[in-house]
């Protein structure tokens, strides 16, 4: 299948309203879910160094202070008014970003998303990109859990919101699979449970569910809070009877890994993320396309994907123990 | 007229001595020049119109406010000034007009916490609280409960911490700013005692009263205040009431006793046999029209309770009120003055004014809908004539409406509050207390407005703890102890030669009508 | 003339301090920022952000007259918004071709009316059980976004109909749609709070209620009344915010709640009551989206805007210190006065 | 002060009891249900859990008593606490000298500092405090933020002794858990500030102020000394708290804690702490912050969908205030108090 996009004259249209004394250079906004958070700097320096790379692209990040929906789309709004060639978004609420990333593009500016497979295809934007496919990251994720429970016992989930699609596509791809696999495992909770991101808030969930829940086999947390705040309720309490799975950073699960307090994480380069995303926008902005096979420039989307106005690539990053030397983590 | 020095009463030292106080705020000029000097042993009264600068005075002294010039000294100590704690450390204590006392802290953490800081001590022991509590209290010879908040204590009681706590220290200078507004005549006996005997001790005492009698009994030298100057100092034994008010004033101020003049007896308001368990019991009572019914008796006696009552924020258990001989239960204020009924509260800072606001605003506020034009919408127009209106009835001296009240003069809030009654024309007007803290020739004023009012036919309901008010302004009265009506006297005791005094008997001691016990409730 | 401009230097202070703080602000944005800053569309843009979150900021504002406080205003305006956006989604009312106008009028109702039950319910809770209004709103904030989660399972409710959208683009010479409707509110806010006999209650309520109660005042109608009042305004932002986003979902906004608080403030308006002006609102307004629009246009931290607008508060409170400290004693105008006493007390 | 009169009834300390009473009741109910709904609620170690993670709150809530009886309100104490905490972190990681005695003194000596600049500005301008601190709580966090980052430090980055002081359990009782060492400076904190506020001149003062600043002023109270410790004590706890924080959750995130700061308000409100001043108890703070602390952590011991946490949170709390206002507001309609709030 031919994955060309550019059905719209997004790309020759950004290039006109690029004229706009800045020195011919191409502008690109990427606007990150929040600002200063370990994750989106990260992001950030992926950004940073495409800008080095591509002398005439000014690539800039620039977000909003809390995870609020309503704050990003102030952000976006600044930057359709300053006339931006290109905005990358990574949405809090792709629904809420939606007709402000139309608008944009009515505007002639070239809209990039990332982690918003949602609004693939549809008026809002130009191109998704992803690091991987949502159901195949969620299937690694449960597979190793599974299999170190030995494939049977009581399982519980965490997410970050209920509200957020990745976590839940991940989620629901990971259940899929056990409920094929391992007819054994119980999960038994209705609902994942959820803590909003919040630290504090994962960490007494953590003591909670382990209380309430005596002979729990498995825990598996789609946020960096969950798991992380699972694992180290677990090591406090030095109960080695739960395994753990779920999305981390190589900082944070690194010493649990180790110490075998996570039994697996796995996650994806931000900076990569960032990169790739600002480059999709660039070649937009340059009335190019991006096609199945390209290499985008960064590990992990050497040969992308592009299928319904997603392009995926295959930068899946699974974490081991042992993987890094102390304390040289690269994010 | 005399304007000499009066002669010290003894030779003793100079515990006080201003000189040349100025005070401005922003604009006003509280104090333009004051000089007064107090000896020790010495009861120096200060008199003067509201807003004269009395009060500021002592906060100057008191180191609440620091002089624009002129210096203070006590006993040849210069203050710095504008530093309380200095000032109490050079033995200057204040019973301050406002009381200044904490509502959530107990009585007796009110009454030991000057000496416990002045002690300075830093770990609080309650017994120790208590005791010092005891001690001042037995000097006063009061009994309180130790151990309630004073916002649970009667005003009359308040007043006594704040005496008390005064007393707790070992005070050279005793500034007394109107420390008998809520106090009935027994109380006041045993406060002027008190003077006495602190003057025997050497203190120096600054007493400040619009209650002349008082004055004349206690002072040996007055100093009369007026417009920020000070007009004189006049050795008590050779001035008489009379004279007094004419330095402060600079008129002759005659109360006319009131006397009722209309012939018709149907009554506006009958209250038959109003009951509120805990408040008050069986009230009977019928006021015509012209008439000025005084309501008095101790404090916590249930005046205020009955007006409330009738005023639709304290419904009755039992028992039935009639307007014009309808009967009416009476759920709101808002229902009361549609009812033709209007009330003066008791406290002008709390219940009866906004006192950041403007005159116009506060006379406006209880008749929003006269100043209205189309349904709703207010007209500035309507509402500055309504407050010209008034502040020009009621004589109230600034006659800038748009004033902020809380920089009035007592006297001029207070008339203020009580011309915004007035504007509504009511069949009842219940006047709670209506000049505590009024300079006589407000009083006067004030007096000559509700007679007015008396005469063109409307009910009044006068409640006071003053004697001499009663007996000036009322054809009929009533007293009440502890929740019941004791004593009704008609327009012929009035009349008596003797009445005022035959009052102040009543009302210091219902016991001869009843059985009554005197202590002091809610 | 000149004596009417004597009297504005003399007893407008906060205002003066307000205005040249927006001269100081809007003067270094000019000497920072490219002309396009104060091109049109940036000026558009600016508009359409400053409308939904205008009307959170009045209603607070209007709670804060009363010495209230209104925590709920951005958990009530989704909850009005999710409410408006599921008659729009189709899901139970299917949308055909003929039918969008009449089926966003009525989405745009349904908002109105539950913003206002929310307002309805805060008023109860403060009038009539007496809940200091911070405990009762925060409860009410809970709640509403906990009513909202439960209805949704947190989805977004999406909108269908598509006039809804075109909404928010709309203009009027230039000059958005929604800014005019603020525009609008905040004009008819002023003359109702300073010129109608429900507004006088509020305020005088603010500054001392014992004595409005004894002026005949209906204290707990008043103070329901405005809780409603301010309920209307939370649902019409409530509207706005639909219309922008398309969309409804629970938790969108929350950092507002503290930037209302932050606006209303910094316009003079006293936490405990009776001081407050619309006008001055209006400048607080500008200026904070100003600043924030511009800060954003230079690519800085929104942690930096942070830390300005915070000192810009202190600056402007610190201000009005100054300035009072030569307030001669007359209350000004009509208006609601910004006079004070010259009491010890911070509070 | 155009704040009126409010509650006079007799029985003050009385009344005040009842607040503390009545909370203590709703929390043995709530217990209760819970322990019957979910039998594994009722365990030692759940009772450590909970004391632990609420070892934090708990301070603030100190903290938040205090300055609520001095007649103010803070809002900054969380940007307080994260700032101070951040700057420890900075400090130790900057200098290499790993050491939580280290990081303690300069994070507390820097929420110390920024406590006692919000009085400095409260007092010298004669500015409500309520838009003092929601501006520097705003500064502080934005100052932090343009000066050192906003940079986070995971488990093995941070400071290792903080990570062990965050698991450090002064009593174990096998299987069930430990009692954190955070319970016994809470602990510790709530004796020394009932100390403080009851028995001492300084705390009799607050509430002094708290009831009437102007006739403290005249008795001689110094209004600056007062003010000034209670807003450096109130960043003093904060700083703790934070430090506390972040090596409980093992994760120096700066830009996390701030937007908590209305609960603990809340909290303490709960606890009969008044508003506007001069009345309010260590016992009834502490309570007000269990009764909170409960709401939000057995509902997963209720096995209560995560849709619905906030309506049940919601709905309880509005309840129990309820309960609480409406008898209070009857109380006060027969005692003659006119306000209506
Ligand atoms: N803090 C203040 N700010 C502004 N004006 C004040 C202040 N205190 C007093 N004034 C003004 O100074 C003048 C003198 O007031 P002061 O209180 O000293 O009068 P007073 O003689 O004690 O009156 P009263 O008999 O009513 O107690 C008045 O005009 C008053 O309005
Ligand atoms: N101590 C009190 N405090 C408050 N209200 C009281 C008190 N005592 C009695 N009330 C009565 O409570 C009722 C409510 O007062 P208010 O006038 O403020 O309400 P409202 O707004 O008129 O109420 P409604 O909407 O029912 O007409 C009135 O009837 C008032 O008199
Ligand atoms: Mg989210
Ligand atoms: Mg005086």
């Amino acid at each position: 299948a031919c994955g060309s996009v550019g059905e719209s004259g997004g790309g020759a249209a950004g290039s006109d309203g690029n004229g706009g004394g800045d020195g011919g250079q191409i502008e690109i906004g990427l606007v990150p879910k929040v600002e200063g958070i370990s994750w989106f700097q990260r992001m950030e320096e992926g950004v940073t160094s495409f800008d080095e790379d591509h002398e005439d692209v000014s690539a800039f990040q620039t977000g909003p202070d809390s995870e609020d929906a309503a704050k990003q789309v102030a952000v976006i709004e600044d930057l359709i008014a300053q006339n931006v060639d290109a905005i990358v978004v990574v949405p809090n609420d792709p629904q809420a970003v939606a007709p402000v990333l139309e608008r944009a593009r009515n505007n002639g500016i070239v809209v990039v998303t990332h982690e918003a497979p949602a609004l693939a295809g549809t008026e809002s934007i130009d191109l998704d990109v992803e690091a991987f496919s949502n159901q195949e990251f969620g299937e690694q994720m449960f597979a190793p859990l599974a299999e170190a429970m030995g494939g049977e016992g009581q399982l519980v989930g965490e997410v970050g919101s209920l509200t957020s699609e990745t976590h839940m596509a991940w989620y629901n791809a990971g259940l899929d699979y056990i409920e094929e696999n391992y007819p054994d495992i119980e999960v038994v909770s209705d609902q994942p449970y959820e803590d909003n991101n919040s630290d504090s808030t994962a960490r007494s969930n953590a003591q909670e569910i382990l209380r309430a829940y005596p002979d729990l086999a498995g825990f598996v947390g789609t946020s960096v809070s969950a798991l992380a705040n699972f694992a180290a309720i677990l090591e406090e309490q030095g109960n080695t009877d739960v395994a753990t799975s779920g999305l981390s950073l190589p900082s944070i699960a690194g010493p649990y890994l180790d110490d075998g307090w996570i039994t697996h994480a796995q996650t994806w380069d931000p900076a990569g993320a960032g990169y790739v995303s600002c480059y999709v926008a660039m070649q937009l902005v340059n009335g190019e396309d991006v096609a199945t096979g390209d290499d985008l420039g960064y590990e992990g989307y050497d040969d992308v994907t592009v299928e319904d106005g997603i392009v995926s690539g295959n930068a899946t990053m699974l974490l081991e123990s042992g993987q890094f030397s102390d304390g040289e983590y690269p994010f | 007229m005399q304007d000499d020095e009066a002669e010290p009463t003894t030779g003793e030292a100079i515990a006080l001595d201003a000189a040349d106080l100025e005070k401005t705020f922003g604009g006003v000029r509280a104090l333009r020049g004051v000089s007064v000097q107090v000896r020790a042993g010495e009861v120096a009264c200060l008199i003067g119109e509201n807003g004269s600068g009395k009060s500021t005075f002592v906060k100057i002294v008191s180191g609440v406010h620091r002089p624009d010039s002129g210096t203070v000294s006590v006993h040849g100590q210069p203050l710095a000034g504008g530093d309380p704690r200095e000032a109490i450390a050079a033995g200057v204590q204040v019973i301050y007009q406002d009381l200044a006392l904490f509502d959530d802290l107990s009585v007796a953490e009110n009454i030991a916490m000057n000496r416990l800081i002045h002690d300075g001590t830093r770990v609080v022991r309650r017994s120790r609280m208590r005791e010092i509590a005891r001690e001042t209290l037995a000097r006063v010879g009061v009994e309180l409960d130790l151990d309630v908040p004073i916002s649970s204590v009667s005003f009359a009681n308040r007043q006594i911490v704040a005496i008390c706590r005064a007393l707790s220290m070992n005070a050279r200078v005793l500034f007394m700013d109107e420390p008998t507004t809520a106090l009935t005549t027994k109380e006041v006996r045993r406060l002027l005692r008190i003077v006495a005997e602190l003057k025997e001790l050497g203190l120096a005492i600054v007493f400040i009263s619009h209650k002349l009698d008082e004055v004349m009994e206690v002072a040996d030298s007055v100093t009369v205040f007026r417009d920020g100057s000070k007009v004189g100092d006049f050795a008590a034994d050779q001035m008489d009431t009379g004279q007094l008010t004419y330095h402060m004033t600079g008129h002759e101020v005659v109360h006319e006793p009131y006397v009722r003049s209309q012939d018709d007896d149907t009554p506006i308001l009958e209250l038959d046999e109003l009951t509120r368990a805990g408040h008050y019991e069986n009230i009977s009572l019928s006021v015509r029209p012209g008439d000025i019914v005084g309501v008095t008796g101790l404090l916590g006696s249930g005046r205020t309770e009955v007006a409330l009552s009738l005023f639709g924020l304290n419904p009755a258990d039992s028992g039935t009120v009639r307007i014009d001989g309808k009967q009416v239960e009476i759920t709101s204020p808002i229902m009361a003055m549609k009812l033709g009924i209007a009330l003066l509260p008791e406290s002008r800072q709390e219940q009866g004014l906004f006192m950041g606001y403007s005159a116009e605003r506060n006379i406006s506020a209880a008749q929003l809908d006269r100043v209205t034009t189309a349904p709703g919408i207010l007209s500035t127009r309507r509402e500055r004539e309504l407050a010209r209106e008034v502040i020009s009835f009621m004589g109230v001296n600034n006659r800038e409406p748009r004033t902020v009240v809380g920089n009035l003069s007592g006297g001029n809030q207070q008339k203020i509050v009580i011309g915004r009654g007035v504007s509504m024309s009511p069949k009842i007007y219940i006047l709670d207390s209506p000049t505590v803290g009024v300079d006589i020739g407000a009083k006067a004023e004030i007096y000559a407005r509700i007679q007015a009012m008396a005469r063109d036919g409307m009910g009044v309901i006068l409640i006071s703890d003053e004697p001499e008010e009663i007996a000036a302004n009322c054809n009929r009265v009533v007293v009440m102890h502890d929740g019941r009506i004791v004593e009704r006297l008609d327009s012929d005791d009035v009349a008596a030669e003797d009445f005022a005094d035959r009052l102040g008997s009543l009302i210091t001691d219902p016991g001869q009508t009843s059985e009554g016990h005197t202590e002091a409730r809610l | 003339m000149v004596e009417k401009l004597r009297t504005i230097l003399r007893y407008e202070s906060e205002l003066i301090v307000l205005v040249v703080a927006a001269v100081i602000t809007v003067v270094l944005f000019a000497a920072f920022l490219s002309v396009e800053f104060f091109a049109p569309a940036n000026l558009q843009s600016m508009a359409i952000q400053m409308s939904g979150f205008g009307f959170l900021a009045l209603a607070m504002g209007i709670a804060m007259l009363s010495g209230g406080i209104d925590l709920s205003v951005v958990s009530a305006s989704v909850l009005a918004g999710i409410a408006g956006a599921s008659v729009v989604s189709g899901r139970f009312i299917p949308v055909t071709e003929g039918n969008g106008v009449q089926l966003a009028l009525l989405g745009a109702l349904t908002c109105v009316v539950v913003g206002m039950l929310c307002g309805l319910l805060n008023g109860f809770l403060i009038a009539k059980i007496s809940i200091p209004p911070i405990l009762a709103t925060l409860s009410t904030m809970i709640l509403y976004s906990g009513i909202g989660m439960a209805a949704t399972s947190g989805q977004s409710v999406p909108v269908v109909v598509p006039v809804v959208g075109d909404f928010v683009n709309a203009t009027f010479a230039g000059v958005p749609a929604v800014f005019l409707l603020l525009v609008l509110a905040l004009a008819i806010a002023g003359f109702v709070l300073n010129r109608t006999r429900f507004g006088r209650r509020l305020y005088l309520f603010g500054e001392n209620q014992v004595a409005l109660r004894f002026a005949g005042g209906r204290t707990e109608r008043t103070i329901l009344l405005s809780y409603v009042m301010i309920g209307v305004l939370v649902g019409v932002a409530g509207i706005i915010m639909v219309a922008r986003v398309n969309s409804a979902r629970t938790g969108f906004g929350e950092s507002y709640l503290l930037q209302a608080i932050l606006v209303v403030v910094l316009a003079g308006f006293n936490p405990y009551g009776g001081r407050g002006r619309v006008g001055m609102l209006v400048i607080a307004l500008l200026l904070l989206q100003g600043i924030s629009s511009a800060f954003n246009a230079m690519q800085l931290s929104p942690y930096f805007t942070n830390l300005v607008w915070g000192a810009l508060l202190l600056a402007v409170m610190v201000g009005n210190y100054v300035a009072r400290q030569h307030r001669p004693r007359l209350a000004p105008k009509p208006g609601p006065e910004p006079a004070q006493s010259e009491e010890v007390g911070t509070r | 002060m155009s704040t009126a009169t409010v509650s006079t009834t007799r029985g003050w300390i009385r009344r005040l009891r009842g607040v503390e009473l009545y909370l203590a009741v709703v929390i043995v109910v709530y217990i209760a249900v819970v322990g019957i709904v979910n039998p594994l609620f009722l365990d030692i170690g759940t009772l450590f859990d909970m004391l632990r993670s609420g070892a934090g709150v708990a301070l603030l809530a100190l903290g938040v008593l205090t300055v609520l009886v001095s007649g103010g309100i803070d809002v900054s104490f969380t940007a307080i606490a994260i700032v101070s905490a951040y700057v420890g972190v900075r400090t130790a990681l900057a200098t290499g000298i790993d050491n939580l005695w280290l990081i303690l003194f300069v994070a507390v000596t820097v929420g110390t500092l920024l406590g006692a600049l919000n009085a400095v500005i409260i007092y010298a301008f004669r500015l409500p405090t309520l838009i003092v601190t929601l501006g520097t709580a705003s500064a502080y966090h934005g100052a932090m933020a343009v000066l050192l980052g906003t940079t986070s430090y995971s488990r093995v980055q941070m400071p290792q002794s903080l990570v062990e002081f965050g698991v450090v359990d002064i009593l174990r009782i096998p299987g069930h858990g430990g009692l954190s060492v955070y319970v016994a400076i809470v602990a510790f904190f709530a004796v020394l500030t009932w100390f403080i506020l009851q028995r001492t001149m300084l705390g009799r003062s607050i509430y002094a102020v708290g009831s009437n600043e102007e006739s403290a002023s005249r008795l001689g109270i110094n209004i600056f000394a007062t003010k000034l410790f209670v807003y450096s004590y109130t960043g003093f706890l904060g700083a703790l708290m934070g430090v506390m924080y972040v090596s409980q959750l093992k994760y120096v995130n700066p830009v996390s804690l701030i937007g908590t700061e209305l609960l603990v308000l809340a909290a303490v409100l709960v606890g009969g702490v008044r508003l506007t001043g001069g009345v309010g108890t260590v016992l009834g703070a502490l309570l007000g912050v269990v009764l909170l602390r409960l709401f939000v952590s057995t509902l997963v011991f209720l096995g209560l969908d995560s849709n619905w946490n906030d309506l049940f949170f919601g709905s309880v709390l509005l309840a129990s205030l309820i309960v609480m206002y409406y008898r209070q507001r009857a109380r006060n309609r027969r005692a003659l108090v006119f306000a209506t709030t």
